[in-house]
């Protein structure tokens, strides 16, 4: 059970397997612990259990055919990577987008990533053992995708952008729906601010748990909430913006620390800021198309390439296509932002114990098809 | 030569063996019903409802499933201990039962050592825990039992303090004395920090949320009982909740007045009820306490232990013993 | 002074977090008992594919154009069809979709040049074996079309 | 403007570079540079005392050659920018993963998918693939392939 250390006679390291079959290893993520009693000596991630070959599958793909592809690379935030593809094809070929087109995209998009951060926040807090804000999330969680749902069709993997648009106009339904949503989560956050966010218990299971300090963020390429938890205020919202989100007006929540409880404090911030965009954009919402008919059944870009970054609920997020002039790309790469946040794990973990692992595994917010691709 | 049967000290020791094998049992086979409701409506979803009128039977089918099925003994498992331990954390539940006051005459032993036999035995558990985490050849079922064995004696110690606090005053360790004594007010109103403390002890004692770290499904699987199927974990499952309802009951007879009802004022209605009332009552707080937080890490359990809890009860307990003096 | 400090306002915030579940436990229930109760779908789901019946027609307008075999990304559509007429289109004589490999994108109805395609509203679809997934279009029409007769017959039975 | 004061670096440093610039923001990045394999370490020190980060390393299969694209990134202001380095198939680049230590993992990632092995990074077990995977999937000689170009024929 337990292996002599040939060097150090009496102090006894063994090796845990941590998962993939674990509770909170979310989805397969597997890691390798060498354990000195409860404490972390050395994380090796293994990774790669639910590799689908998305990028060969790209290479293979029509442009077009690549869509329901990409809203299953990080299913929890869909029609954010979804959107991202979009974007990625019509910088390429060269597509107008009509501006109802690119209100309701943004809509859509943040209200995927208030529902993918109230996901994280319920599968964290039960990672820490509480088990009923979990559902207490997805009780708010299926209000959004009931109205994604009225207008996708779909709960999860929503394939609703398309070139030049999306698949289907939003109804005043849809708008009340949404508006009735956004003044149920006012209510909401108090009441997980005095479960959860005040808690004595949670607070000291996440104060100065798994620091990541800017410049080990920089060093792995952390992005996301979880960069953001250390004070540096990058979102490509802003940074770079796309869509409409240069004409909305939103914060971008910081932490100072890097602990765990700033990356909580970061993402429960950003899911009242999702809320101020869908509020403006709602107000904003202008009349017109929504989706441009001059697109063509078969796409031809001229060759080239294009980096097109968005920022999906967990960070960074891009898509790399090469084209070659026919209608699907030379090369399709995806640049998936829990690649980075997972990886630092490797300097995060060691002289933790392993309650803390799951504490940090938790607060980083990983996908781990996300990762394997 | 019937009467003498059935007066007998031995028909009184089986008949009560009887009972309190069949309450035992059905009364951990509610609980366990009870939690699930507790925690479905709390979740603002309904908890078991198909078989039988709110689910009520739904336990009961849960342990004919458990009863059927295989019962998987690991690889390299030691064997004797593997089977010992499910028993061996239920036996000494049983043996608390034997001096619980349900009401005036209704203890089945009125030992004047009543109180040292309970928290005696309740350490049963922790045995039984290492015994089968020991046993299981598995790393997440040592780590839980290790994890056990230290919070049990971080939390004997604060417990067995504040039982010491109403000891003192009542000068005996006879539950029947202890709950004769507060026929007209409460310990909790005398002692509400021993009482507080012996609470937050008792949860951690019986492995509860948000003590509950020898389990800890999201850290070890299942803990000390990660190996465990069939009867085997149905055993530790419904030792867990005979325990509750042991410590439930300790602190109704020694904080909440046993088979009194508040203040003297018993409304007709008899002992029993009362007494147990008020256990499912605390019952329920324990529940409620698990369905809301988030579990402690394991340090900072100890040291909650270690720098609050024991302080906390050695002043209590010195203050008393003063004031007991000083009266 | 920070220590009771700590425990007192810890003490306070479990107490309020207590406040919020216990709250809850006199609130109506948000689940539905799923197969007694159903919630309504929304207009816009995505099933499987179906063929559309046409009032004009009584029948679909599959021109076996395969446009939506050409575009499904997982090969789920196979078409065929023979031209019934010199001039004029095709007519379907089969179109089976294998939904095990679908993955309800949509674009097979976008593309289709008449409009004959349409989501199902089934979403309580089991099957054994991955064959069982394999459901052919045409075939379900025409028992769509029974029950559609059956049930008119039974309501001028009735009102006869 | 890092990425300004990093191109005048860059132009007098590795004058023999091809320095490209994309003012219309099309590519996503502000200038690309391609340098030869043996100065990818210089380039990255550059980047890394700028304060950039390292977003992505991937590679694209030509008939005849590799190309390795990283791109690298900084908070702010808006400039991402992309290093080129053109690998044969037969030659080995060199690891940065010391001056990056994310890129330990982007570099497996590259050799599970390429077949690219990196000097001077110990670790090169497959990330994404089994264990015993011997094949590189994003090849343009495994399974099915669309085409495959010779590099001038993209880039022009």
């Amino acid at each position: 059970m337990a292996e002599q250390d040939g060097t150090q006679a009496y102090r006894r390291i063994y090796t845990l397997n941590l998962g993939p079959q674990h509770p909170s290893t979310h989805g397969v993520l597997r890691i390798l612990l060498d354990l000195d009693g409860e404490y972390i000596v050395k994380a090796d991630p293994i990774i790669g259990y639910g590799h689908r070959g998305h990028e060969k599958m790209g290479e293979n793909r029509q442009y077009k055919q690549f869509l329901p592809n990409a809203s299953r690379l990080d299913y929890l935030s869909g029609m954010l990577f979804n959107h991202g593809f979009v974007l990625a094809v019509e910088k390429l070929v060269g597509i107008e987008v009509p501006e109802r087109a690119k209100y309701i995209r943004v809509i859509a998009s943040e209200l995927n990533r208030i529902s993918s951060h109230l996901l994280w926040f319920g599968t964290y807090v039960m990672d820490l053992g509480g088990f009923t804000p979990f559902l207490y999330a997805f009780d708010d969680r299926e209000q959004i995708l009931d109205i994604l749902d009225s207008v996708s069709g779909s709960r999860l993997t929503y394939s609703y952008c398309r070139f030049g648009g999306v698949t289907r106009d939003i109804d005043s339904k849809f708008i009340d729906m949404t508006r009735a949503f956004l003044k149920r989560m006012e209510t909401r956050w108090a009441d997980y601010d005095d479960l959860v966010t005040k808690n004595i218990i949670f607070i000291h299971r996440t104060r100065d748990v798994g620091i990541i300090d800017a410049e080990l963020a920089r060093q792995y390429g952390v992005t996301g909430p979880n960069l953001r938890a250390c004070g540096v205020a990058f979102d490509v919202r802003r940074i770079e913006p796309y869509e409409v989100y240069d004409r909305l007006d939103f914060e971008v929540p910081t932490g100072s620390k890097g602990d765990a409880l700033d990356r909580y404090n970061v993402r429960f911030n950003e899911m009242q800021q999702s809320c101020r965009i869908i509020d403006q954009a709602l107000d904003q919402l202008p009349g017109g198309d929504f989706l441009t008919k001059k697109v063509p059944q078969k796409l031809g870009p001229p060759k080239g390439e294009v980096y097109s970054a968005f920022e999906s609920a967990r960070g960074l997020s891009a898509f790399y296509l090469v084209s070659d002039g026919s209608p699907g790309p030379y090369r399709c790469h995806i640049r998936v932002p829990s690649f980075g946040n997972l990886n630092v794990l490797n300097e995060v973990l060691p002289g933790t114990l392993v309650a803390d692992a799951i504490s940090i595994l938790g607060s980083i917010d990983v996908v781990i098809p996300e990762i394997d691709r | 030569m019937s009467e003498g049967l059935f007066g007998s000290e031995w028909f009184r020791l089986i008949l009560g063996l009887l009972i309190v094998l069949g309450f035992s049992q059905l009364n951990a086979l509610f609980l366990v019903w009870l939690e699930r409701k507790v925690a479905g409506h709390i979740q603002l979803r309904p908890g078991p409802m198909e078989v039988g009128p709110h689910g009520i039977l739904q336990t009961i089918m849960d342990g004919i499933k458990l009863v059927g099925k295989e019962l998987i003994l690991p690889l390299k498992a030691d064997r004797k201990l593997f089977f010992l331990a499910p028993v061996l954390v239920f036996m000494p539940v049983l043996v608390g039962f034997l001096v619980l006051p349900f009401g005036p005459s209704m203890i089945i032993r009125d030992m004047n050592l009543g109180v040292l036999l309970v928290f005696a035995f309740s350490t049963f558990t922790v045995l039984a825990i290492l015994a089968g985490g020991w046993a299981s050849n598995n790393k997440y079922a040592l780590l839980g039992a290790i994890r056990s064995v230290a919070q049990n004696v971080a939390y004997e110690i604060p417990l067995l303090l504040a039982v010491m606090s109403v000891v003192l005053m009542v000068n005996s360790l006879s539950f029947s004395e202890i709950v004769r004594s507060q026929k007209s007010i409460w310990f909790i109103f005398l002692q509400p920090v021993a009482g507080l403390i012996y609470l937050i002890s008792a949860t951690a004692e019986t492995n509860r949320a948000p003590f509950d770290i020898p389990e800890a499904e999201s850290e070890l699987v299942a803990g000390f009982h990660t190996e465990y199927s069939g009867m085997g974990f149905g055993l530790f499952f419904l030792a867990e909740y005979t325990n509750m309802f042991i410590v439930c009951a300790v602190a109704t007879s020694l904080f909440f007045g046993g088979w009194n009802g508040p203040f003297g004022i018993s409304l007709g209605i008899p002992g029993v009820f009362w007494f147990l009332f008020k256990t499912y009552i605390l019952i329920f707080v324990i529940m409620w306490v698990r369905w809301t937080f988030p579990r402690v890490r394991f340090d900072q359990l100890m040291n909650f232990s270690w720098k609050v809890m024991i302080p906390l009860s050695l002043a209590n307990l010195v203050v008393t013993a003063i004031v007991v003096k000083l009266i | 002074m920070s220590y009771f400090k700590e425990i007192f306002y810890g003490g306070l915030s479990l107490i309020e977090g207590m406040a919020v579940t216990v709250r809850r436990l006199f609130r109506p229930l948000v689940t539905v008992q799923y197969p007694r109760k159903k919630i309504p779908l929304s207009s816009a789901y995505r099933g499987h594919i179906e063929l559309k019946v046409f009032e004009d027609t009584g029948t679909h307008k599959c021109i076996v154009c395969l446009n939506c075999e050409k575009t499904c990304p997982s090969g789920v559509i196979a078409v065929q069809g023979v031209k019934l007429k010199e001039k004029g289109p095709k007519t379907a004589t089969n179109y089976v979709i294998d939904f095990s490999k679908c993955s309800l994108c949509g674009l097979c109805v976008e593309i289709c040049p008449t409009q004959t395609l349409q989501y199902s509203k089934e979403y309580e679809l089991v099957g054994e074996t991955q064959s069982d997934c394999v459901i052919d279009l045409l075939a379900r029409l025409a028992k769509q079309a029974e029950a559609r007769e059956a049930a008119e017959k039974k309501t001028q039975g009735l009102a006869a | 403007m890092k990425a300004k004061e990093l191109e005048a670096v860059m132009i007098e440093k590795f004058p023999d570079a091809p320095l490209r610039r994309d003012e219309t923001g099309m590519t996503g990045a502000l200038w690309s540079i391609v340098v030869p394999i043996s100065i990818i370490r210089d380039v990255a020190k550059a980047f890394g005392s700028a304060g950039f980060f390292l977003e992505s390393i991937t590679a694209l299969d030509f008939e005849d050659t590799f190309e390795l694209v990283y791109h690298f990134n900084c908070y702010e202001p808006k400039s991402r920018l992309v290093v080129r380095m053109l690998c044969g198939h037969d030659q080995v680049p060199q690891s940065i993963c010391d001056i990056f230590r994310g890129a330990g993992w982007l570099e497996r990632e590259v050799h599970d998918f390429f077949g690219i092995s990196f000097s001077g990074n110990t670790d090169m077990r497959p990330l994404l693939l089994p264990e015993d995977a011997d094949y590189h999937p994003l090849r343009k000689t495994f399974g099915k392939v669309s085409a495959y170009h010779k590099r001038e024929e993209i880039y022009g």
